[in-house]
């Protein structure tokens, strides 16, 4: 049984029909890449997977259970971690408080074992903050650890943010566009980088990204949509080659755009 | 990019000192140390003075947690403190309870009613929530007015209580033992907000302020955390207002207007917002400058009173605790 | 012999009023108090000495009126209080001045619980109550019209309520058959609802316990709507100049009030030598003053009253001895209350101005009819 | 002839901290210089001193004036347009009053063809004309704020990072429509790029930036030829 | 019946007075996305000066010309001194400030102009009571100036682009620069505009509830209360939400609760609406998506 089904998911916002009957599910440990042109629903169907949007029609499994119309906040608890295309960050907050805040589904102290800091939320709280430090680590934040994320640039930024969605240790990890705003060597490490995570934390991510080189590089499998539909469904070599996909997404410099 | 980014809802916080445990307890213990020896030089008038303002930064420091943590805009939390003050005073003058035992009911009812607040909050944000607690604010004393509960609020006329007596083995005049009452009940509730704020809580209610989407994506159970930064804030607030009505031996309607809620507000942003030692000094601030403003102009203070507000406001747009940030900033580089 | 507060050239005497905030209309009662003890001052003082009267703001704040209150007394070391304005904030520091035994004298307010000698010895206040007002509105109606319907209109505080109270006090048992009310807050921008409620009810008589700008509304409200009432107001919003102009005044025709002043528009004072002494300090202490605010005129009543006792103790300014003579004094005339009406006190006896008289509005000016009602003893 | 913009010993930062120490960089009238660097190194930093959006020292000429510490909105109407990093488009306008924005300051009557010109390169845009910026994809929102600074007929075109979060096919058509009006109207372009191969094709002059300092410059062509800078420095 | 048909009449006519009002707070909000506290004692300050020019014998409209032109002075002032050294201050810091200048403004006027109850004159004077006497040409009039007004400040906010500009500014002053929009001086014109609608607002509503220093203090909380409920950025909402609060008031004081508690009771059945309707009930809905 795969570990995330879409099924026959429709999204619509008054006149626009943002997805139009989706369908595609992801495995334990896979890396999926979702590609498409702009406005094709990518990241309304990641909004969908994590509970922010409520489909007009179809549903999602995750982990063997229909998620759809669950409360938002009960996915990161089940082991959605996730990321966003435009920044999401807690901005008045340090960089290692927003990776700490994002370990807030793995505890359970509330306010009154917080207030008196009963022994509980203690160690608690030291192993978020260990953890917390290993990520902070890995991705390279620990000189900026304690600076106020809105001071940083755009792609340390993005960095927090994938740093905040890994702390809980999701069993499926969505990014939005990681790349974004990294070069070319940074890209390639960034590739590094999904591996390295996916073999340490398990994991399996879904990946939005138009950059087709790391797409192509990492994805298990490849779903492409265009206005709202699938239009394509395999390997990256598949996905690549499908006439469909040069046509409505890459183009046939498509890999000269990009490629490096 | 939002213009809500560009100024964002509170100063960026600066990272806190990190200091050993030994090192905590001695700053503790010597700033309680600090905060009980008025107690021994004031004269009473002052004393009680400073048992006032002391109350004040309590009330503050609860509007903090939800206004200025939580980023729930409240102009109306004189009304928390109203509840607090006339729970305790039912029960001390109806029933005869004696001080102590009022407190734990006063924070409770007080909870309650602010956990009832937090639910439209919910549905309401910014202006819209301003108008909902500042509307709470202006019903306030018209409800203990109102005839249905008269018996039990006295109606316009208020009620009358007394300040608890100090302990007979104790050697301390009413006053003293007022001030330290109200220290001591206040550095509790000081130390618990701390606490609260720097842990797993206080990240959630400010992430939820900075970015409620993220939050929830983040496992944060808004409806859950913002009632109950609602009942926290409203429970510190009407402690406060508990300890309030002792203190002045008195509660009426007219204790509890809307002005009273405003300036608390005044006393969070000139005390700096989403700061814990920000409250205590915003408790200062409204309860001395009105009296500074009256030093300058008997014939009309109020007018003082906005200059210096508006004065503070624009050398300190972050308040006083941004002035703490500033320097230890500046410490910090300065030997780093 | 040293007394708290005076020394061999100065009597220190402690104040609060609002002097900002949504009350602050009333501040002008300490400025002309001030005045009063300032002309006073220039004319030697009081048995040698200077009056120093010293007034902090309230903001009408009952937690800061302690806070002022003590101030007053413990750090400024007063000799006593006097005329601190509002009933809540009284109220607040009731106990304080009667455990501390500090004179608590002629206050601002027309609540009526501050004539009880036995509890409260220390604490007088001078003004007829409100309460006595409204019982002798009740009265009246009952002489006019036995089985009137009354409509009530007060503002929902202690000034407000108390004519409620009054009205209760007269009818007794038949207060819930005969009486509608209708109230107000003081912040309400207007009052027409309410007047189109009372209206609906059928009511006859009609007594308003508001203040003057919500009087002005209601006296022309009244009329425009066609309704003819035997109307009652409040003394506190039956100026001349502030509340019948306004209102048009041939709409207030009709109109009742009973008064213990004299309403300095009226053009039957213009050579009254009482009123006249009164305009020559205003001109000389106040010139810009604002000459149509009753305001000066109750003031300088008030003042007048606690002249009288301030040189009625001789030399012997202890406290005991002011509150002594501040309730022993012999029925003296003021220059700014009406003929007729004294101001009085005995120790067991705390109600300053019992004396009232009916006077109804002509179109032009107060007519007095009946005689001078006695309040306190209604 | 002056240079269209010519920074000298330009510094600036944010409150105590400085990020850029000094540079020196041009664009010539009708150029395309491209600033490279990895993350933090301060482009963003630079492209937000040369339109008066961060406190600067130094000198900043932009057509031989001098337009250091001038305000952000006189920068504008100088003809200078700046696609910022997060796109600064007014997300709670609709599409179309984001295009009457960008040509606030234009007292021409081209506007309604350029409006027009927009429309044939971002169709997608004229689809959602009556919709809320906000509620656009990433994708498009990248697109209005390419189309509003357009519509600003701006001397110079500051750009941060244009191609991110569009598909492949519309960076190239971006790329393209940058060439054309280049080409046509002769605009000068200060490129921020991380997509160093593609800003390099472009631009005729490129600069290398390291915490806040310029470590390489020269025509761009010569530094994508060199292999050396390019593993140092662009990581491939 | 003739009772409702009273009540809901003299609502109307005291609705038209918060519907001024409302007005002004829309114009501010849309410029600077704040609720001005002091709103309220501006206007009443400008009705002060009003009725001084009128005592100083000008004619009355051109008082009323020359109040508006005084006030939108002292709004571009008032932003200019006191709003600018807090621009990029933390939001609460603004709120802060509006507490400050309304204490200020409120208290200032009081001293200068006296606290007694003034009459203030009306341009419609006709002595003849309108709808049994519940309603005077005075409150036809003001209401047809404020219905004036509204059109006047939607059709600046839909179709210039001076509008389009300063709410430009108020959402993203940032990005409203890179387009060339002078931010500043929009905040100012904005507070300008705000106090000139204030100004016409406290002269049609003194001749009705008269002139004191604490004219507006009520009013301006029902003015928030019926703009919001209309919803803040659109004009004619807050127009509309304005007379829905006069009725509304009235209703429930005469048929729900009695006076006593009627605004506690108006309050939460407008909280009550909102919470079905978070934006008001004619407000747009901004959708920010992530
Ligand atoms: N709230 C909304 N109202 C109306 N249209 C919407 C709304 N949200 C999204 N859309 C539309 O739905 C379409 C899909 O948007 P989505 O953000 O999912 O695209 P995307 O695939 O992520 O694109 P990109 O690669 O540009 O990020 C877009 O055309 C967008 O304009
Ligand atoms: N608002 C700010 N306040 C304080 N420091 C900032 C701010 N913005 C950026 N910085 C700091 O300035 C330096 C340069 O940032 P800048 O955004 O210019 O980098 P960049 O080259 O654009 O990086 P990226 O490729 O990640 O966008 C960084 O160290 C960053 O932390
Ligand atoms: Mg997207
Ligand atoms: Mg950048």
């Amino acid at each position: 049984m795969a570990l995330l089904e879409v099924e026959e998911v429709f999204v619509r916002f008054g006149g626009v029909t943002a997805v139009a009957g989706v369908s595609f599910a992801v495995d334990d440990r896979q890396i999926c890449g979702l590609i498409g042109p702009n406005g094709a629903g990518k990241t309304t169907l990641f909004n969908v997977i994590s509970g922010i949007y409520r489909p007009t029609e179809g549903r999602v499994r995750f982990a063997g259970q229909v998620v759809t119309g669950q409360p938002r906040h009960r996915m990161a608890p089940l082991g959605l971690g996730r990321t966003f295309q435009n920044l999401a960050l807690f901005r008045s907050m340090t960089v290692r408080e927003n990776v700490l805040a994002g370990a807030h589904s793995a505890g359970h102290a509330g306010f009154l074992a917080n207030a008196l800091r009963l022994p509980a939320a203690r160690r608690e709280d030291a192993a978020a903050a260990g953890r917390a430090a290993q990520l902070l680590a890995m991705l390279e934040l620990e000189a900026v650890a304690d600076v106020p994320v809105a001071d940083l640039s755009f792609g340390t930024q993005k960095r927090v943010e994938m740093a905040r969605a890994l702390i809980c240790g999701p069993k499926l990890l969505l990014l939005d566009e990681p790349a974004g705003g990294l070069n070319h060597g940074e890209v390639d490490g960034l590739a590094e980088l999904l591996r390295d995570i996916r073999a340490r934390f398990d994991l399996a991510i879904l990946l939005v990204e138009h950059h087709m080189n790391l797409v192509m590089r990492v994805s298990d499998k490849v779903v492409a949509l265009d206005f709202g539909r699938k239009i394509a469904d395999g390997t990256p070599e598949e996905v690549r080659s499908d006439p469909e996909v040069i046509r409505a997404y890459l183009g046939d410099g498509g890999s000269h755009a990009h490629a490096a | 990019m939002s213009a809500a980014e560009q100024t964002a809802a509170v100063p960026l916080r600066r990272p806190e000192t990190t200091v050993a445990g030994w090192q905590r307890a001695a700053l503790l213990l010597a700033g309680l140390a600090l905060a009980i020896l008025p107690a021994f030089l004031l004269e009473s008038f002052q004393l009680f003075q400073l048992t006032m303002a002391v109350i004040m930064a309590l009330a503050v420091l609860g509007l903090n947690i939800v206004t200025g943590y939580n980023g729930q805009i409240s102009l109306g939390h004189g009304a928390f403190f109203a509840v607090g003050a006339y729970v305790t005073a039912i029960l001390m003058s109806h029933l005869d309870w004696s001080f102590w035992a009022t407190l734990p009911v006063s924070a409770v009812v007080c909870g309650l009613v602010g956990y009832g607040v937090g639910f439209p909050a919910l549905r309401l944000g910014g202006l819209y929530l301003a108008l909902t607690t500042f509307s709470l604010a202006v019903a306030v004393p018209q409800i203990l007015k109102h005839k249905a509960i008269e018996d039990w609020t006295g109606g316009v006329q208020g009620l009358f209580l007394v300040k608890p007596d100090p302990p007979s083995w104790a050697p301390f005049d009413p006053d003293q033992w007022m001030y330290l009452v109200a220290v001591l009940v206040s550095a509790a509730c000081f130390l618990l907000a701390w606490n609260l704020i720097r842990g797993r809580i206080g990240r959630a209610l400010m992430a939820i302020r900075d970015h409620p989407t993220a939050a929830e994506a983040m496992g944060m159970d808004i409806a859950t955390l913002k009632t109950r930064a609602f009942a926290t804030s409203a429970m510190i607030t009407g402690i406060a207002g508990s300890l309030s009505a002792v203190a002045v031996e008195f509660v009426a309607p007219d204790s509890f207007t809307f002005a009273l809620s405003i300036s608390l507000f005044v006393g969070m942003v000139v005390g700096g917002v989403a700061s814990i030692l920000g409250s205590l000094f915003g408790g200062l601030f409204v309860l001395f400058v009105p009296n500074i403003a009256e030093t300058v102009s008997k014939a009309a203070p109020g007018v003082i009173y906005g200059i210096i507000l508006i004065g503070f406001l624009f050398i300190l747009p972050d308040g006083f605790a941004g002035l703490l940030r500033r320097l230890y900033a500046r410490a910090r580089r300065g030997a780093g | 012999q040293q007394a708290p507060g005076v020394t061999a050239n100065e009597i220190r005497i402690g104040s609060t009023n609002a002097l900002s905030g949504p009350a602050s209309s009333y501040s002008v009662i300490s400025r002309a108090l001030t005045a009063v003890f300032k002309r006073q001052n220039d004319q030697g003082g009081i048995a040698g000495r200077q009056i120093n009267f010293i007034v902090y703001d309230d903001g009408y704040q009952p937690p800061r009126t302690l806070e002022q209150t003590r101030r007053l007394v413990e750090q400024d070391r007063v000799a006593f209080l006097f005329n601190q304005l509002g009933t809540p904030t009284n109220s607040a520091i009731h106990r304080y001045v009667n455990q501390r035994k500090i004179p608590h004298l002629f206050l601002a307010t027309g609540a009526d619980k501050w004539a009880n000698p036995k509890e409260y010895p220390w604490t007088i206040g001078w003004q007829p109550s409100y309460r006595t007002e409204a019982q002798i509105y009740a009265k009246h109606i009952l002489e006019q019209k036995p089985d009137a319907k009354i409509a009530l209109l007060y503002q929902n505080d202690d000034f407000g309520k108390d004519y409620v109270n009054g009205v209760r006090d007269v009818l007794g048992p038949r207060f819930d058959a005969m009486v509608k009310l209708a109230s107000h807050e003081a912040t309400d921008p207007t009052i027409d609802s309410q007047i189109v409620s009372l209206q609906s009810t059928g009511a006859d008589a009609l007594i308003c316990g508001i203040i003057p700008r919500f009087a002005a509304q209601a006296i022309r409200r009244v009329h425009d709507i066609g309704w003819r009432p035997l109307m009652f107001m409040t003394n506190v919003s039956v100026s001349g100049a502030v509340v019948m102009q306004p209102a048009g005044p041939e709409k207030g025709i009709g109109l009742i009030t009973s008064d213990y002043r004299k309403d300095q528009s009226d053009p039957a004072w213009a050579n009254d030598p009482g009123m006249n002494e009164w305009r020559d300090f205003m001109r000389r202490y106040i010139p810009d003053g604002e000459l149509g605010d009753n305001n000066y005129t109750y003031a300088y009543g008030v003042a007048s009253t606690m002249l009288q006792v301030l040189r009625q103790c001789g030399n012997d300014f202890s406290r005991e001895n002011v509150m002594r003579q501040a309730t022993n004094i012999k029925p003296l005339d003021v220059a700014t209350l009406l003929p007729g009406v004294k101001v009085q006190t005995q120790p067991n006896n705390y109600n300053v101005i019992r004396q009232m008289q009916l006077q109804r509005w002509d179109g032009r000016s107060w007519v007095r009819f009946g005689g001078v009602i006695e309040g306190a003893n209604v | 002839m002056p240079m269209l913009l010519e920074a000298k010993g330009l510094r600036a930062g944010y409150g105590p901290t400085h990020v850029l120490h000094g540079l020196d960089f041009l664009v010539e009238d009708g150029g395309v210089t491209a600033l490279l660097g990895a993350n933090g190194a301060g482009k963003t930093t630079t492209l937000r001193a040369v339109c008066g959006m961060v406190k600067t020292e130094g000198e900043i000429l932009l057509g031989g004036e001098n337009i250091a510490g001038w305000a952000t909105e006189d920068i504008a109407r100088r003809g200078l347009a700046h696609v910022p990093d997060g796109r600064g488009t007014f997300m709670e306008l609709t599409v179309e009053e984001n295009f009457r924005l960008g040509a606030y300051v234009r007292r021409d009557r081209e506007v309604q063809a350029d409006f027009e010109r927009m429309w044939a390169w971002f169709p997608r845009l004229r689809q959602r004309w009556k919709q809320q910026a906000g509620t656009l994809s990433g994708g498009e929102q990248q697109m209005l704020a390419i189309a509003r600074a357009l519509l600003l007929r701006p001397r110079l075109l500051l750009l941060d990072e244009p191609s991110f979060g569009l598909a492949p096919l519309i960076v190239q058509e971006i790329f393209g429509i940058m060439r054309r009006i280049r080409a046509e109207s002769g605009v000068g372009i200060l490129l921020v790029e991380q997509n160093a191969n593609l800003a390099l094709e472009l631009a005729d002059r490129a600069y290398l930036l390291e915490t806040g300092r310029i470590v390489v410059s020269g025509p761009a062509a010569e530094i994508r030829e060199d292999e050396a800078i390019r593993r140092s420095y662009l990581g491939y | 019946m003739e009772g409702l048909a009273h009540q809901i009449i003299a609502g109307i006519a005291t609705g038209g007075i918060y519907a001024a009002v409302a007005l002004a707070l829309v114009m501010i909000y849309q410029a600077t996305h704040h609720v001005n506290f002091a709103q309220g004692e501006m206007a009443t300050l400008s009705t002060f000066i009003a009725l001084s020019i009128i005592q100083a014998g000008v004619p009355y409209w051109l008082a009323f010309l020359a109040t508006i032109i005084v006030s939108f002075v002292i709004g571009v002032v008032v932003e200019r001194v006191l709003m600018r050294p807090v621009q990029n201050a933390p939001v609460l810091t603004h709120v802060g400030v509006f507490i400050g200048l309304l204490l200020i403004i409120g208290n200032g006027t009081g001293w200068i102009f006296g606290y007694t109850t003034k009459a203030f004159p009306s341009p419609f004077s006709s002595e003849q009571p309108l709808l049994g006497g519940l309603v005077s040409a005075h409150e036809l009039g003001s209401t047809a100036v404020t219905l004036g007004v509204l059109v006047l400040v939607y059709l600046f906010f839909r179709h210039t682009s001076l509008g389009l500009a300063m709410r430009a500014a108020a959402y993203n002053p940032r990005s409203a620069r890179l387009v060339g929009v002078r931010v500043g001086w929009m905040l100012a014109l904005g507070w300008g505009l705000a106090a000139a609608i204030g100004a016409v607002a406290g002269m049609m509503v003194a001749p009705v509830v008269f002139l004191d220093p604490n004219m507006m203090l009520g009013i301006l909380l029902y003015a928030f209360a019926g703009a919001l409920l209309g919803g803040i950025d659109n004009p004619a909402g807050a127009v509309i939400g304005g007379f829905a609060v006069g009725v509304l008031e009235n209703l429930a004081g005469a048929y729900v609760v009695g006076t006593e508690l009627k605004l506690t009771v108006a309050l939460a059945i407008i909280i009550g609406v909102l919470v079905v309707k978070p934006s008001g009930l004619f407000g747009r809905v901004v959708t920010s998506r992530v």
